[in-house]
């Protein structure tokens, strides 16, 4: 086996422990969207691991978890039923607002992203979001985005269970403070130090004296993503599963 | 009688239809997009269920719609969707953003009657500040003063189109699990269909059959087409052809590949023949 | 482990719960109210989803129900439903009147999260003087003067009851074409199940199947109990036993008859045997 | 075959040319409820007379043809998909209110009804309601009734696509006028006179100078009610179909 640590598998492993992470509220069902094969490999490490949490997987074709259609979801996350939901964006701001939408002018004008999908609703309905952007740079985590898609604080009054947890990235974890509207740097990832995060954040954020470097993936969690979690993932992310854990689905 | 087929169903759809269309993942009946662009519909006005996708972006590239409403629009593995993306830089066609939920429950009150349905979250998105048709209220069962709370309009498209896995002869159409597809039936004023294959009796009287059925009382005409949702997925009759649909993202980037696309696959006497 | 039975699962439901209990036609699970009239539960109040029969009844003559919101309850062709008919004279349950959609809304009001939904009609009904928890207010939507509409709470049950067909391995219930036992099971807190057959697999991976099944997501516990809707029909696997609710119409007339009943029926070891 | 007309045979043919009046507006799709055989037959003798209508009967165990549980006959109404509903009543009064809860104090004191089911939805949302009561009797016809499930007429402002077109009972056929909130007599069964059914009402109706007698079942009609008709219900209505058309299902 290749013990090179691939960075998926560092993010996977990342995401991981923020899932676990004892000072949250319990994550006993977890929704995964499209595209999303590093959130979804780290919510079966979660499961594999041996802890009871539910995934729901949006965009498996055959044995789709919801037997009402798309709406489901969204239902299922009014219900209070939704634990911990994965966002992105476009862009992502230093209060944690996401725009999914496009830069420039509404609906952007200047470049356009696919849309919001539901973000404007799951941000505010989940107790916890793990925002979730690989490309770390001052293009994507901007002071202030253009547009916002979905807010991440709201004003007292607005109906709201919760708000971003982290932000993970491909150079570090920002822990997100709902109650200054503010990151703080959380972790950095290895070859990463404050200065070069600095320099690729359009934000502002807070450092601590000491930021400890993210951990590596133990061998125990590098072993479950290599082998029984890449069978889980092989249908749906063939991809990803070749080109990360260099597997094929068979013929 | 001649049998119904894509392009006569087309021809029912007048220029400027409020037209509801599933995403990849549900059911859209791509064979009447490309009717569609064969009879060179206009002015059309797309509504995504929730989002948008191949179809969708065959329709706007051809030049068929005017408007899309949606809460996100996308090739999905195949990226952004390239005629959707250059038509709004054009300014060619009106966008109106929504957010998934919101177009469920829009569906929803339509399906139910009703002038309007609320729904949490949104508030302080410029999704809502972009939708003058929404509308933010105190929470009438709650206090009456805090507690703001969005109520969205009834929305009933003119014409739903949906490829179903199979059709009977009282008119059901077989849907399986993607049930949001019998609420954007029950709120449409019409609904074109097409299928795989045209089965015997009723299901409705058949109890495996009926919990995944739309009823024929909401379908107006039912097409073969066989294929109908390729390039896109149908449950687990066939998966999605990932390679043709890189091939359109990579010739529809430009207009004049585009063109060829739909020289080769929509619009030749043989990719109508295969409808 | 123990296999679930109806008596372990009503064992766990405690008095004064808010019971979601669907009608003779909609797949009621009889057999965990026999188990609760066993278990001796006390103040239930009860939900018709959206009205009310042969459980309901069993549950009111054995003196396990302080109140009832309903649209109707009665024995169906049987005629009225005696213990109810009898409690209400007496005053010993209290009975909410509602319409049958108010009650299918309040419950998918409570599915989606929101907390409320508007009906039509209803207005200048007696049903709505009686119900301060409904609320006329000008349709927002509307010019905010005229229009007046119905307002209803979100209405989410502490348990529900339903029988199903099949129970899987993953806790799905097959309910068939009975998508208003989705919705109860989606908007109650708890779901207890019981089911004429447990099968093997994850019915959702089954395409077929699929559309006709809740989610074991929203379904805590589930015991097998053949013929678990009897007296009742279960969908195309058995029919209505009008020959037994006859009797029991008859028996339920008088109190000593209805407690005749219960040991002849529900409390005897043999009863419960063939649970 | 026994000629003599039964008066079940008789109603279903009456509802059957009121289903069927040109100055009514169209029937497409009607819903008939449970325990209805009088109307569910008179349903059957419109398609069966080859007119292109949609019957959808709720409880139907077997095929019923709600794909979406009882509720859906409801959103159907509410999209203005059902042409024609039939209600009836435990009291009904001289301005078409119906009373399904009961008599006396609220919710039913004295005499106890079953309940409301949905008529105070239906009679608002479908444009057309045929009241159906077969016992004509000053206890059900009441002047004014003591709960009312559902108005015969509204507020101005008040949404309502229809109301009472008539009310059928087992001696005459009232018209309803909206306009004046008032019933008059519109045919008189057989053996009845204007005298003997005002005695038996307990509201006031207007009466024209010459009431018709309500006509007899064709031949072609009663063919078809004791034929085809009784085949398709024998399987809801076993005991109705051995009452009146003398069939029992086979064993």
């Amino acid at each position: 086996m290749d013990m090179t640590i691939k960075l998926e598998e560092r993010l996977a492993a990342t995401l991981a422990r923020l899932i676990l992470d004892p000072a949250a509220p319990p994550a006993r069902h977890i929704a995964v969207g499209a595209a999303s094969p590093i959130p979804a490999a780290a919510c079966w490490l979660v499961k594999k691991q041996g802890h009871p949490v539910r995934l729901s997987l949006l965009h498996k074709r055959t044995g789709n978890p919801f037997s009402e259609g798309s709406r489901e979801l969204f239902d299922l996350t009014g219900q209070g039923r939704i634990d911990l939901f994965f966002l992105g964006g476009g862009q992502i701001d230093g209060q944690a607002n996401l725009n999914l939408v496009g830069t420039g002018e509404w609906p952007g004008k200047s470049v356009r992203f696919p849309g919001s999908f539901g973000s404007a609703y799951m941000y505010f309905m989940t107790p916890r979001t793990i925002l979730f952007r690989e490309e770390h740079s001052a293009r994507v985590l901007v002071q202030k985005v253009d547009n916002i898609s979905a807010p991440g604080v709201s004003e007292p009054g607005v109906f709201r269970r919760g708000t971003a947890q982290a932000l993970v990235t491909g150079k570090c974890v920002f822990a997100f403070h709902p109650d200054r509207a503010r990151f703080s740097l959380a972790s950095i990832h290895p070859g990463e130090t404050v200065d070069s995060i600095r320099a690729a954040t359009g934000f502002d954020f807070d450092v601590a004296d000491d930021v400890p470097q993210t951990p590596d993936p133990t061998e125990a969690e590098l072993a479950l993503l290599r082998g029984p979690i890449c069978d889980e993932m092989l249908e749906t992310y063939p991809e990803f599963c070749a080109r990360v854990f260099d597997r094929k689905l068979a013929a | 009688m001649t049998p119904n087929s894509p392009d006569s169903l087309a021809a029912t759809v007048p220029d400027g239809a409020l037209l509801a269309l599933p995403p990849d993942n549900s059911l859209p009946s791509v064979a009447l997009a490309r009717a569609l662009v064969r009879r060179g519909a206009k002015r059309l006005r797309l509504l995504g269920v929730p989002v948008s996708g191949f179809a969708t972006d065959l329709l706007i590239g051809a030049g068929c719609v005017a408007e899309i409403q949606t809460s996100a629009a996308s090739l999905g593995e195949a990226g952004f969707a390239p005629r959707f993306s250059a038509a709004l830089k054009a300014g060619s066609i009106t966008l109106r953003d929504a957010t998934c939920p919101a177009i469920h429950s829009m569906l929803q009150a339509a399906e139910k009657g009703i002038p309007f349905m609320a729904l949490r979250g949104i508030i302080g998105s410029d999704i809502l500040a972009n939708r003058p048709d929404w509308k933010v209220v105190p929470n009438p069962m709650g206090d009456g003063v805090s507690d703001p709370i969005v109520l969205l309009p009834a929305l009933s498209p003119d014409v739903a189109l949906i490829h179903g896995v199979m059709a009977d002869e009282a008119g059901n159409i077989w849907v399986g699990r993607r049930r949001e597809l019998a609420t954007v039936a029950h709120a449409s004023k019409r609904v074109l269909a097409t299928v795989e294959r045209m089965v015997k009796g009723d299901m409705l009287e058949d109890e495996k059959l009926a919990p995944g059925c739309i009823s024929g009382t909401y379908i107006e005409a039912v097409a073969v087409a066989e294929r109908g949702a390729w390039p896109v997925a149908l449950l687990d009759e066939y998966g999605f052809d990932a390679a043709h649909v890189a091939e359109y993202a990579r010739m529809a980037k430009t207009e004049a590949g585009f063109a060829e696309y739909l020289d080769r696959y929509v619009l030749t006497q043989q990719a109508q023949a295969a409808e």
